[in-house]
């Protein structure tokens, strides 16, 4: 596995919505080596608090040597994060992680919730490598429109048909994006690519089985290294015998591997 | 009276460090996981996650969390066994020449000697650490670090089946550090290493239960290390074999400060998560100061603020 | 089912605080240097900085450095002793109606037992808060706190002398906690408050000395949170007297951790030098928390994370 | 003694020369009631590391709620107030400590070492409301020019002759500001206000006595609340029999309070 640390300068920062930041950084060897799927552990602060550094999903990478994130203000790293300016710069790690495997002659569902989205666009950028378009569909779902409307348009700017959910209805259809699943025509082979909350990604999987769809999610857990060394990030395995680790093993995962608890 | 190179190579027993800069037990996986980030040739010895004579899976999650300045975490010392050990971990040392430590743990005396005699037929293994946290499940599951008895009893099993250097890491969660410091140094050990974690937990609000499925867990990083430089200063004043200070140390300066305090040589633990090269810049750190301050040598150092 | 007002009322013992948050000894003065800052009759109750029979200097400097998210301090009991406290400190609690807690600290059992006496007659006092961190000069100079028997000694004396509520406070540089804490129950306190600060150290690495002139001090602050919430966790289980928690708070996240823990109150230490306002703003967050949580009382949190 | 705690929006920030830093704050309750010589304890990150609150002099007040401090980079908690830019907010409580008595029929002269000279401009304004320009002299020392040659010309700007000193003789003379101590003539009354590094003020102090002059000094120490909470701040007493704490005893105190250890 091969894996940097760079001292990425911040070019350019987006306030998307609310509480919901795109921070584009000058990372030349991450960004050269990133696969969709992947992650980046990111140091929020200069100081010890908080400690840890924060795991983010590869949102994007451009250019050959522009990494972008997208996250969500939720807690005091993510606060921080949002905090700085461009010409600034954060201390970055990665990739890590394993990637989406590019699934061939098949349907390929992309089921996004919330944030969760983040990993999404750039797996499609892969897929419309090899596939046209028509074989891509994009599922979106959030609680609320604003959280997916940005992202939503760039989705619809790569050519891709995106179906949009929302729990209050304020953007697209009202429901969870589960719904939007059961209406899918089983034309080919599917495969469901996944990312979102832990209770989505289950509800996705249990719809995959009954279907017998294959299916990845890219799960998220508390991590303090993402190297695989302090066996922080352990999930429980589906033979209930012990754990995957999502930092290494994951954050990608088959759905078969994994414990839904 | 500035020196151009400072030594700085240190003993620990029979064992010649080039420095006294070490990866502390769970924090830097097998050495492999961090290989592609920091030279490894650089560290002073890599020691590596502690093994137990069978695989543990460890516990359930959450096993970690974050708290001010710390991390807390209950791994529930998870680790592939000594079997797969030998057969996945180990022949990645081959091509590495940096001193490798094995880190053990058991439920019993018995365990501990047994691993002590497997791992003396290694040539590569330079050192052992024996963690003395685990709960003595023969005797109650009393902590065999928290009492000088079993801490004499368990390294005594252990040097008399190993024939390199064996350190023995101190749990900080007892009223008197030295008292179990002079107990193991009259067990044989070659050196003490501490501190372990200290015992500790943290609650969800949400949820109103604990953060760590194990309830507690233990408490790491910058938070714990003036608690640690407090246990070495005392330690190091009750025995006379090597101590290795442990805790929180995240730069030069930390390091520094427990060398000042008595240490001879020093683990980086939790600092690798935050910064993978935080050991590599130690060593540099170190070394830029002792030119600044016109130390010759680690041993010159070491203990310097106890002397006024 | 949201609840409109909650009842934030507490008792310990035969006190009734209308509030569970109190300013911890050492950390809030004599009440008075705060009160341009702060709504004093806001509070639980004040307990003031640590008094001995005559008055203490205190250490040399430094007395006080940081550290990761921490404060070591070894001020050394400087008060201005129990006559100036009667004379100039106490008139000032004459126009505030919060219970005021005095923290008494001594050398040997008859010290403490003398100002026991001596507080029992000022009605004013509404508990006392028995510091027994400090080194039993008779004794050869072991803290009161580390040993049960002699914790057990100083309380009953207290008690014997002190007819109303006496909190014992415990020092967390011990190996097992709940032990001193059955041992000091049994001696008859109303209740225990833990923790103490945790013995610890720093060193200047430009001048090669301990930062501090007395060479070890306690540590305070969010660092050592993780620690005291596992203790009070272990003392609630052990004890059945009201256990109050005091480490690290500065939020009321923090506090609400506590009583979650099974703490019946909390004390706000280090956190008022930060933010002079914490208590007040803990008070504020602690019943917003039950309002959204549905607790119609500080009695229905208490423990409540170890009900599974 | 009065004292207030402000959410202070900062309203200019100027780098006077590497490392040095004034702080313009809108806090108008503090800058109201502070006197030359107090103090302000500021917060520098909203994390919790660094812990404390950093003590600063109050540079100057102005417009009536302006506060000005004036800083040199040390350590953490002045590099991340260095850090902050105007519109950000900045927490701070004060004004604390004892001010400068301003002596009377006198001839003052202030003796400022680097940035010790931090709180003589606010104390030169209010002698000046009720001294002619000729009764204040100004001596400052500094390592190097760049250090006070700024400063100097505010003194300057408000009619006051003012004599510099460098160690590297890169502005001004070359030597320690204790040299230009002697020079003085002894026409009246002699008050000296100072201000400056510890071993700077003991010599100070030491040329007072000699020469039977007045001083008032203000001190620095390591201080965890400035509240006269925490007792940390403690000064032996000239007597050696106790100790004065610089945070309500102090910064500003006779030199005959204190012992010169
Ligand atoms: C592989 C991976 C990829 C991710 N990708 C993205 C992304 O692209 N965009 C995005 O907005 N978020 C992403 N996350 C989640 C993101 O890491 C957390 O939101 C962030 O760490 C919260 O930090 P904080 O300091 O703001 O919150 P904190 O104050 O630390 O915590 C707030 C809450 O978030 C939870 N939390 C904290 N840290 C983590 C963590 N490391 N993993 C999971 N939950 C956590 C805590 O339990 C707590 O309840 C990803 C997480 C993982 C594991
Ligand atoms: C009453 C008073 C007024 C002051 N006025 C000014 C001023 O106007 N301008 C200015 O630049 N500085 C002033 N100082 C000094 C200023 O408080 C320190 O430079 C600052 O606290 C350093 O913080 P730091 O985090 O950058 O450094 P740290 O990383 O905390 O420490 C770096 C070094 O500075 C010392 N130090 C840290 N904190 C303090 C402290 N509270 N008091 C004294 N020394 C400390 C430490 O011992 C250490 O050696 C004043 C101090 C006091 C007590
Ligand atoms: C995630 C994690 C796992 C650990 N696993 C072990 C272990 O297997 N054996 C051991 O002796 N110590 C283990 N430790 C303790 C560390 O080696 C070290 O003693 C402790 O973390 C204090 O140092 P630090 O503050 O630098 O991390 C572990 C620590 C952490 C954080
Ligand atoms: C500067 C300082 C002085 C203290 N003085 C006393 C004291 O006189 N008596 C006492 O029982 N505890 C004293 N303490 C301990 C505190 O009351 C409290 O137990 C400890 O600081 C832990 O809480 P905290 O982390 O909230 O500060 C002092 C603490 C500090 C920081
Ligand atoms: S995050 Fe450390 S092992 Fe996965
Ligand atoms: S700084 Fe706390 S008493 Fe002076």
């Amino acid at each position: 596995m091969q894996a940097f640390k760079e001292l990425a300068e911040i070019v350019r920062k987006e306030k998307v919505a609310e509480d919901l930041y795109r921070l584009t950084v000058k990372a030349p060897d991450i960004a050269e080596f990133s696969r969709p799927g992947q992650f980046v552990m990111v140091r929020t602060v200069e100081g010890m608090d908080p400690l840890l550094r924060r795991p983010f999903s590869v949102h994007q990478v451009s250019g050959g040597d522009m990494l972008q994130i997208f996250f969500k203000v939720i807690g005091k790293g993510t606060k921080a994060l949002a905090g700085m300016e461009p010409g600034q710069q954060v201390d970055i790690l990665g990739p890590f992680g394993q990637s989406f495997t590019m699934a061939e002659d098949s349907l390929h569902i992309l089921v996004g919730g919330g944030i969760g989205t983040a990993p999404l666009l750039f797996l499609a950028k892969h897929l419309l490598k090899k596939n046209e378009v028509y074989s891509l569909r994009v599922l979106l779902g959030a609680r609320t429109g604003n959280e997916i409307a940005r992202v939503a348009e760039d989705f619809t700017n790569l050519g891709l048909t995106v179906d949009i959910i929302t729990e209050d209805g304020s953007l697209g259809r009202q429901g969870l994006v589960t719904d939007l699943m059961t209406e899918l025509q089983q034309d080919k082979q599917i495969m469901v690519y996944g990312c979102g909350p832990y209770p989505m990604l289950r509800a996705v999987a249990g719809i995959c089985r009954e279907n017998s769809w294959a299916c990845q999610v890219s799960l998220e857990t508390m991590m303090a290294c993402g190297l695989a060394a302090c066996l922080g990030c352990a999930v429980m395995r589906a033979d209930m015998q012990g754990y995957v680790y999502v930092c290494k093993d994951g954050p990608v995962l088959d759905m078969n591997e994994v414990a839904w608890l | 009276m500035a020196v151009e190179s400072p030594k700085m190579n240190v003993d620990i027993g029979s064992l010649r460090l080039s420095n006294p800069v070490m990866t502390a037990s769970g924090t830097f996986g097998y050495g492999e996981e961090f290989s592609s980030l920091v030279n490894l040739h650089r560290l002073g010895a890599i020691i590596v996650k502690g093994i137990s004579l069978l695989p543990r899976q460890g516990n359930p999650p959450q096993r970690i969390a974050e708290t001010a300045c710390g991390l807390l975490n209950a791994i529930g010392l998870a680790n592939v066994g000594l079997e797969r050990f030998f057969s996945e971990k180990l022949p990645f040392f081959d091509a590495i020449e940096t001193p490798l430590i094995v880190n053990i743990l058991g439920d019993t005396v018995e365990e501990y000697q047994e691993l002590a005699a497997r791992l003396n037929d290694e040539e590569r293994i330079a050192a052992i650490e024996v963690n003395i946290s685990c709960p003595n499940v023969k005797q109650g599951g009393v902590a065999f670090g928290t009492d000088p008895e079993m801490a004499h009893k368990v390294t005594h099993a252990v040097c008399q089946h190993f024939n390199r250097p064996v350190i023995v890491k101190l749990s900080p969660n007892v009223t008197d550090i030295s008292l179990i410091a002079r107990a193991v140094e009259d067990g044989g050990a070659d050196a003490v290493s501490l501190i372990n974690t200290i015992l500790a937990m943290a609650i969800d609000i949400e949820s109103c239960r604990p953060k760590l499925a194990n309830v507690f867990g233990g408490l790491s990083g910058p938070a714990i290390k003036p608690v640690a430089l407090r246990m070495v200063w005392q330690t190091a004043e009750s025995v006379s074999i090597p101590v290795i200070g442990i805790g929180g140390i995240s730069s030069p300066e930390d390091a520094i400060e427990f060398l000042l305090a008595g240490a001879k040589a020093v683990q980086v633990g939790t600092a690798n998560f935050i910064n993978p090269r935080a050991a590599e810049e130690i060593i540099q750190g170190i070394e830029s100061y002792m030119v600044k301050k016109g130390f010759a040598s680690i041993e010159e150092m070491i203990g310097r603020a106890r002397k006024s």
